[in-house]
């Protein structure tokens, strides 16, 4: 006798929701991904090559692609989900313009949203030419031009570590852990690039927690020179040439610094997503310190949610890089399985 | 350098000021070095704009250099801070204007720490009392009078007798602005347009038709810093900042320097002096001097009043130059006349253009 | 520098600047330290060389702080610190980065010998 | 008439080189010190004189070193050599003997066949003539080994030849063609006059038949004296100039002359006597372990003696001394390299004349060059002490090792101070390394103050590194012993009772206490009282490095590691239960590269120590008994 397949809904098409969804879709499950923005893919759509081994992103996201394509998932974009709700016949799903659906579970894997730089005004982005994201320069890479904003090539790029991740002034106490590891690849991208452009990290602590990352780290020293400089970049101004100007405390000679740069980087951090904490609040979903979803519990049930039939998947819970936020989908694909079966 | 960025975080930091009805509160160093200033910010606010203006005599100092030179405590401070609010209290005031950058920086600090804090501004009403048996409203708004200045730019640009432009060739004057670091480095909501990118001095500077420069130590310190300056040992370090401000802004070959903050007024003021002395080197065109002018002096000279009434002339760098550009007359002979033709002690060391 | 009289005029001299403007320091040690001795560039300044040197025990000398001098192009402190090793080469045994400790010293005061006689 | 123009090439040659030789020679001599001279005057009608003739005929002839080493290169070098000497010597006999006069010149005797082609028909002649053309044969054969080792140095057992400069080239190809252009004008001479023996008759009549044999000769006789006469002349400029340069080291030496500790006419002899074999290439662990094959000592001498700039040849040389331990010629590389280090710089020597004087005006301005300098020690006033043990700053990363000997001396009761126990000052050594003696000059006045004021009678300590210094630039009144000695001793005396251990070892030699200071028997004595030595395929003399050496300023951690691994293979082909060595910075080394346990001998003999508890019972026991008599 054939059963109807149970329905999931995954809320939020980036790494995280395209790895559950394509696992149960895999499955058998009949699934609904719920996209915000016009393509699912969320923030790898911006990135050129990935650490450690710089990897072309494309290879990611066309296997990423390639999973949320399978025929049993129902791809709904340019909508959010704005409440879940459990009830004894499955979770109700309020969707943006108001549909219901009706689910017999939920993912969330609402991800994360990029620190907006302005908010550290004294870097001056958007008001200095030549201060720009990490983002920006991932784009760079894409077109393969690294210029000044005024088309003249570089010949000093500082990266600046830690922009919105612990910094009690704009309330993330948090480390967003894949800043560290994206500045030394950047870094290394840069150095390759252009052979005669010094590139300059500005770290507070260099947490290469991966594997092969702490390797990426002395490679970039070994192989590509890329220098240093342990402290906190406090402010950046211009000078009369449009030459940025940064201060810093070079802390391992307990000295100020001062430093002229062609282009200052930001390595802006993570943030809970903002649609994901009004998913949160109007599903009643617990936010830890750092805002991201709280879960069940952090050692062994990562992606409990507290309510029945919803489970948390990917960087809504923390920040993660692409290895780790895969896993904890197919974590949640596991609980979602198990919850349905039960 | 993106003018719409900076426009962005202006527009978040916009202060409330109130139109009128303003209880004023001098400054110790600017009524002692730059009186023409404080005599000027009372009557363009009364005569040329109309407003309502309020000044006790029982106003006292509030203390600050004695707080931030570690010899007055807090408690001690919120008291005479209280006074003040109490004397506004019962003239029926409830908007201050405050001429010190250093009291303002006071008062935002202890408003904020009643706000945070009630216990201590129930123990303050209580210190007050206790001691003059006063009691006082919490003012409705503190205003820094660059605030209110700032406020009423535009009106007082439509009434301009002088624009900050070069007369004969009609370019903007490239004005450097110096804003005083307890203004709105402490509590950046406090001060028009924050910390990083105030607008406060900007704003004025633009609608008077000068061009402000943005330049590397636009941000640093002047170098007061009280204790640094309070013991003679210390004012190298003092002197040290103000010099790194001077090179910095060297290269842009400004007009003028302009300041909110009598301290910083005073200090980049006679530093110059001090530096030629020591160093051998004088800032500005020629040699001149960077001339350091309040805010109150720019408004002033904008207007259209005598440079040498708005006193001008006691500041170590001289504004000649300045002048001729600006195309305002003044007779350097009556520098250092008195309005009956008596002659007015002369300063000495002056950087003479 | 100060002139006499001023110091005399107002009893204080200007105090010297303790900012490292890397845009107007003197990095031509650093070229010549990484071009003769390539490990140079792989220290993460963890500073287990300066717990166990020798000379460390009698004086400041302080390896770690040393790169970091020879890296923002800080020729005087450097000039000082490169004379107090001993080159006993103990630092070698504990790099976790395998720099070539003792030859960046022997290297640097090289290359100092070298500035001073503009050599370099 | 028995001149022919053909004699001009080789006379000037010869001429040349003679006189070259006594000129060099006499200006050597002016230029040594008054000590070396005296003992060159002394050794020249003494018993060094016929020691050195003996050395220069079992070495600069017979080749009896390389022989040893290498029959087929011993052989090689030995013809050439021996075999050209008997030439000269019974091609001299013969011209005097069987000549027209009986005193003639060189030439006479070089191109006797060309004056005498009939010579040699019948009897003692004939006889002579067969001998004459063995010797030729034997030479040629050396020859022809030479030219293959040329091609294929492998064939020779040699992994590394030395390259070459055109002067070089140059005189190569003249002494490569002496002996053929010999062969073949003897030939055809002969081969015209129907003369010759078993070598130069049969082959000249070869060619005579089909050839014409009259008309050629002389052009090869020519070619003969060419060859003689260019080679004579290229000889000082190229690696052929040690062979008369050898013979005037030899008797240096023997005379008592060394190296010392800056550059003489005895360094520049050494210099020229190289003869760039590549002995010292092939032995070298940089080479075949680690791929560096450009610091070898030949190269290293080459630049000297070329004056090129070396300062990183010089540098990146772990001192080991493996090389100068199987030079052939006993140049002593390692004193010699140390002096170039010390010379610092050399770039002025290279420096023209006007370059070399702007150099100095700007020198002379700003002389504040920073040396090392430890101003900041300060004295100490060390407890009195019989025993003072001075563990090293290399052993203070191997707190086993002292905490071993602290076992060991207590065990033996010994009465001991800990000299460096909160980390003492470096005893020198790593600087004179670096050749910074002056600086090291600093450091031993420092400790030598300690050691002096402690009034020992024994310094011990665990670092052959020290231990080297502290023998050799140390003046002490204390005896100097390595701790495998000063166990050794306490075994001896039987302060020191050790149990056996079951345990297979074999023993590594550290360079600067094996080859450095010649202690081989101690430490095997020791390991032997405790455990099974097992036999090493590379042992004292000839011992491996371990590679961790501070005598190499320049060479990359990943090249030591190499160094290491390999010799730790070689040290550990007997599959031993533990690699004991002597040395901390040994040990720390060879921690990293092998998977056998690596131990100090202080650790294997500690470990040999009773149980504790017995042995602190028994002493307290001895305390006690000690304190009753006192008390009585």
């Amino acid at each position: 006798m054939k059963t109807v397949p149970k329905h999931v809904l995954v809320a939020g098409g980036g790494v995280a929701g395209m790895e559950a969804a394509g696992a149960l879709a895999e499955m058998g499950y009949r699934v609904t991904l719920v996209e915000k923005g016009d393509d699912p893919g969320g923030h790898l759509l911006q990135w050129h090559a990935l650490f450690p081994d710089r990897r072309p992103a494309d290879e990611v996201r066309s296997y990423l692609r390639k999973r949320a394509g399978h025929h049993n998932i129902n791809i709904i974009t340019r909508t959010t989900v704005e409440k879940v709700r459990h009830h004894p016949g499955g979770v109700r799903v309020t969707l943006s313009g108001g549909t219901e659906e009706e689910a017999d579970a939920v993912i969330v894997a609402t991800g994360f949203d990029l620190f907006d730089a302005h908010r550290k005004e004294e870097y001056g982005y958007g008001i200095y030419d030549n201060v720009i994201t990490s983002v920006d320069l991932e784009a760079m890479f894409n077109r393969g031009r690294l210029e000044k904003a005024d088309g003249t090539v570089p010949s000093r790029i500082g990266l600046i570590h830690c922009v919105g991740s612990r910094d009690e002034k704009v309330n993330n106490n948090h480390c967003s852990k894949v800043c560290c590891v994206t500045a030394v690849k950047q870094a290394i991208e840069v150095r390759q690039m252009l052979p005669s452009c010094e590139v300059f990290c500005f770290y507070m602590d260099m947490r290469m927690y991966g594997p092969y990352y702490e390797e990426l780290y002395r490679e970039s020293q070994e192989v590509h020179n890329v220098n240093f400089i342990r402290g906190k970049v406090s402010e950046a101004s211009v000078n009369i040439n449009n030459r940025l100007v940064i201060k810093v405390e070079d802390t391992l000679a307990g000295r100020p610094l001062k430093m002229e740069l062609d282009i200052m980087v930001l390595m802006v951090g993570m943030e809970m997503a903002e649609s994901g904490a009004k998913l949160a609040e109007a599903s009643g979903f617990r936010q830890g310190i750092n805002s991201f979803l709280e879960s069940g519990d952090h050692h062994y049930g990562n992606n409990l949610s507290g309510i029945k039939g919803v489970f948390y998947a990917g960087t809504c819970t923390a920040p993660m890089n692409i290895t780790d936020t895969i896993s904890h989908a197919r974590a949640a694909v596991a609980e979602t399985v198990r919850y349905l079966k039960a | 350098m993106k003018p719409e960025g900076k426009k962005r975080i202006w527009a978040e930091y916009q202060k409330e000021i109130p139109d009128d009805h303003f209880f004023y509160v001098r400054s110790c160093i600017r009524q002692t070095f730059f009186a023409g200033s404080e005599q000027y910010f009372l009557k363009i606010l009364r005569e040329d704009l109309g407003k309502d203006v309020y000044e006790d005599p029982r106003h006292t100092t509030c203390t600050g250099i004695g707080y931030h030179g570690d010899v007055v405590p807090f408690e001690t401070i919120q008291t005479v801070v209280a006074r003040h609010f109490a004397l506004a209290t019962e003239a029926g005031y409830r908007h201050i204007a405050i001429s010190c950058v250093t009291s303002f920086g006071i008062y935002s600090e202890i408003l904020e720490t009643w706000k945070h804090f009630p216990e201590t501004l129930e123990r303050t009403r209580e210190d007050l009392y206790k001691a003059t048996g006063r009691t006082f409203e919490v003012p409705e708004t503190i205003s820094h009078t660059s605030d209110i200045i700032y406020k009423f730019r535009e009106e007082i640009a439509r009434k301009a007798k002088y624009n900050l432009v070069d007369a004969a060739t009609g370019k903007p004057l490239k004005v450097v602005e110096h804003i005083g670091c307890h203004y709105s480095k402490m509590f950046p909501k406090y001060g028009v347009g924050g910390a990083e990118f105030p607008h406060v001095l900007v704003g004025m500077v633009e609608s008077w038709g000068g061009d402000i420069i943005d330049y590397p130590e636009r941000r640093h310190c002047c170098g007061f810093g009280f204790r640094q300056y309070l013991v003679q040992a210390n004012r190298g370090y003092s002197l040290f900042a103000s010099r790194k401000k001077f090179e910095s802004m060297e290269p842009y070959r400004p007009d003028m320097i302009i300041a909110n903050c009598p301290g910083c007024t005073m200090f980049m003021d006679r530093w110059q002096y001090t530096i030629k002395e020591i160093d051998g080197i004088t800032y500005g065109a020629e040699g001149h001097g960077i001339p350091v002018l309040t805010y109150e002096e720019v408004a002033g000279l904008v207007l259209g009043y005598d440079p040498w009434e708005l006193g001008l002339q006691y500041h170590n760098v001289q504004s000649l130059p300045l002048l001729r550009k600006m195309g305002i007359k003044a007779d350097p002979e009556r520098r250092f006349l008195d309005r009956d033709g008596s002659r007015l002690p002369e300063p000495a060391n002056l950087i003479d253009g | 520098m100060m002139s006499a009289t001023g110091a005399n005029k107002f009893g204080f001299a200007i105090n010297r600047s303790r900012m490292i403007d890397y845009d107007s320091s003197d990095r031509k040690v650093r070229e010549y330290i990484t071009s003769r001795e390539p490990s140079f560039r792989l220290c993460f300044a963890c500073g287990g060389c300066t717990a166990t040197c020798t000379a460390g025990q009698h004086t400041s000398f302080n390896l770690r702080r040393m790169n970091t001098y020879i890296r923002r192009g800080e020729i005087e402190p450097l000039r000082e610190e490169v004379t107090r090793c001993m080159l006993c080469g103990k630092c070698l045994l504990v790099c976790p980065r395998g720099v070539n400790t003792r030859n960046v010293v022997a290297v640097a005061a090289e290359a100092i010998r070298k500035l001073e006689r503009n050599e370099l | 008439m028995n001149s022919d123009l053909f004699v001009i090439p080789f006379n000037l040659g010869l001429y040349f080189i003679l006189i070259y030789s006594v000129v060099r020679s006499v200006a050597w001599f002016r230029s040594l010190s008054r000590p070396d001279k005296l003992r060159l005057q002394r050794g020249f009608f003494g018993k060094p004189f016929m020691d050195s003739l003996r050395e220069i005929f079992m070495e600069s002839l017979l080749h009896r070193k390389i022989f040893r080493k290498n029959p087929v290169l011993g052989y090689m070098h030995m013809s050439l050599a021996f075999g050209w000497f008997l030439l000269i010597v019974f091609g001299t006999i013969e011209a005097d003997f069987f000549g027209e006069k009986h005193l003639n010149p060189p030439s006479h005797a070089i191109f006797f066949r060309w004056f005498n082609p009939e010579h040699g028909a019948e009897g003692l002649a004939r006889i002579y003539n067969v001998w004459m053309d063995f010797l030729l044969a034997f030479i040629l054969s050396g020859l022809l080994l030479a030219v293959i080792k040329r091609f294929t140095p492998r064939m020779m057992g040699m992994k590394k030849t030395t390259r070459h400069t055109w002067t070089d080239r140059l005189a190569l190809t003249s002494l490569w063609l002496i002996f053929p252009s010999r062969l073949l004008a003897e030939s055809f001479t002969c081969g015209a006059h129907g003369s010759g023996s078993f070598l130069t008759g049969n082959l000249g009549s070869a060619l005579a038949s089909f050839l014409p044999a009259a008309e050629i000769a002389p052009w090869f006789w020519w070619l003969y004296s060419l060859s003689l006469g260019t080679f004579f002349f290229m000889l000082p400029v190229s690696r052929y100039f040690h062979i008369p340069v050898e013979l005037f080291l030899i008797f240096m030496r023997n005379s008592g002359i060394t190296t010392g500790d800056k550059h003489s006419s005895y360094t520049e002899v050494q210099t020229h006597a190289c003869s760039s074999c590549g002995v010292c290439i092939s032995v070298c662990q940089m080479s075949y372990a680690a791929g560096i094959n450009d610091i070898q000592s030949a190269y290293f001498i080459k630049g000297l003696r070329n004056d090129r700039d070396i300062s990183a040849i010089t540098a990146n040389c772990l001192m080991c001394g493996r090389c100068e331990e199987v030079c052939p010629v006993g140049i002593e590389l390692g004193p010699m390299r140390l002096i170039e280090r010390r010379q610092g710089e050399r770039a002025d020597r290279r420096l023209s004349l006007p370059e070399r004087y702007s150099v100095m005006r700007k020198r002379s301005v700003t002389e504040k060059v920073p040396t090392q300098s430890y101003g900041y020690l300060v004295r100490e006033e060390p407890e009195k002490a019989e025993v003072l043990f001075f563990a090293g700053c290399m052993t203070h990363l191997t707190p086993s090792v002292i905490a071993a000997m602290k076992k060991i001396m207590e065990s033996a009761g010994v009465k001991y101070r800990f000299m460096d126990e909160k980390g003492g000052v470096c005893c020198g050594r790593p600087l004179m390394l670096a050749g910074r003696d002056r600086e090291a000059r600093e450091l031993i006045n420092h400790n030598s103050d300690i050691i002096w004021k402690s009034g020992a009678k024994i310094l011990v300590t665990s670092c052959p590194i020290c231990y080297k210094i502290f023998r050799e630039s140390y003046y002490l009144e204390a005896t100097v012993m390595h701790h495998s000695e000063f166990i050794n001793l306490l075994i001896e005396e039987g302060s020191l009772r050790l149990g056996y251990l079951h345990r297979k070892v074999v023993y590594h030699d550290p360079c600067e206490l094996g080859r450095g200071s010649g202690i081989y028997e101690e430490p095997r004595a020791v390991i032997s009282y405790v455990a099974e030595l097992l036999e090493a395929s590379q042992e004292r003399s000839m011992s491996l490095c371990c590679g961790g050496s501070l005598g190499n300023l320049t060479l990359a951690s990943g090249k030591k590691a190499m160094i290491a691994a390999d010799a730790a293979r070689l040290l550990t082909m007997s599959s031993p239960d533990e690699l004991i060595t002597a040395c901390p910075l040994c040990k720390k080394t060879f921690v990293q590269a092998t998977k056998t346990k690596v131990s100090d001998i202080a650790e294997l003999v500690a470990a040999a120590l009773p149980a504790p508890s017995t042995r602190v019972a028994r002493r307290r026991a001895a305390r006690a008994t000690v304190r009753a008599n006192d008390a009585g």
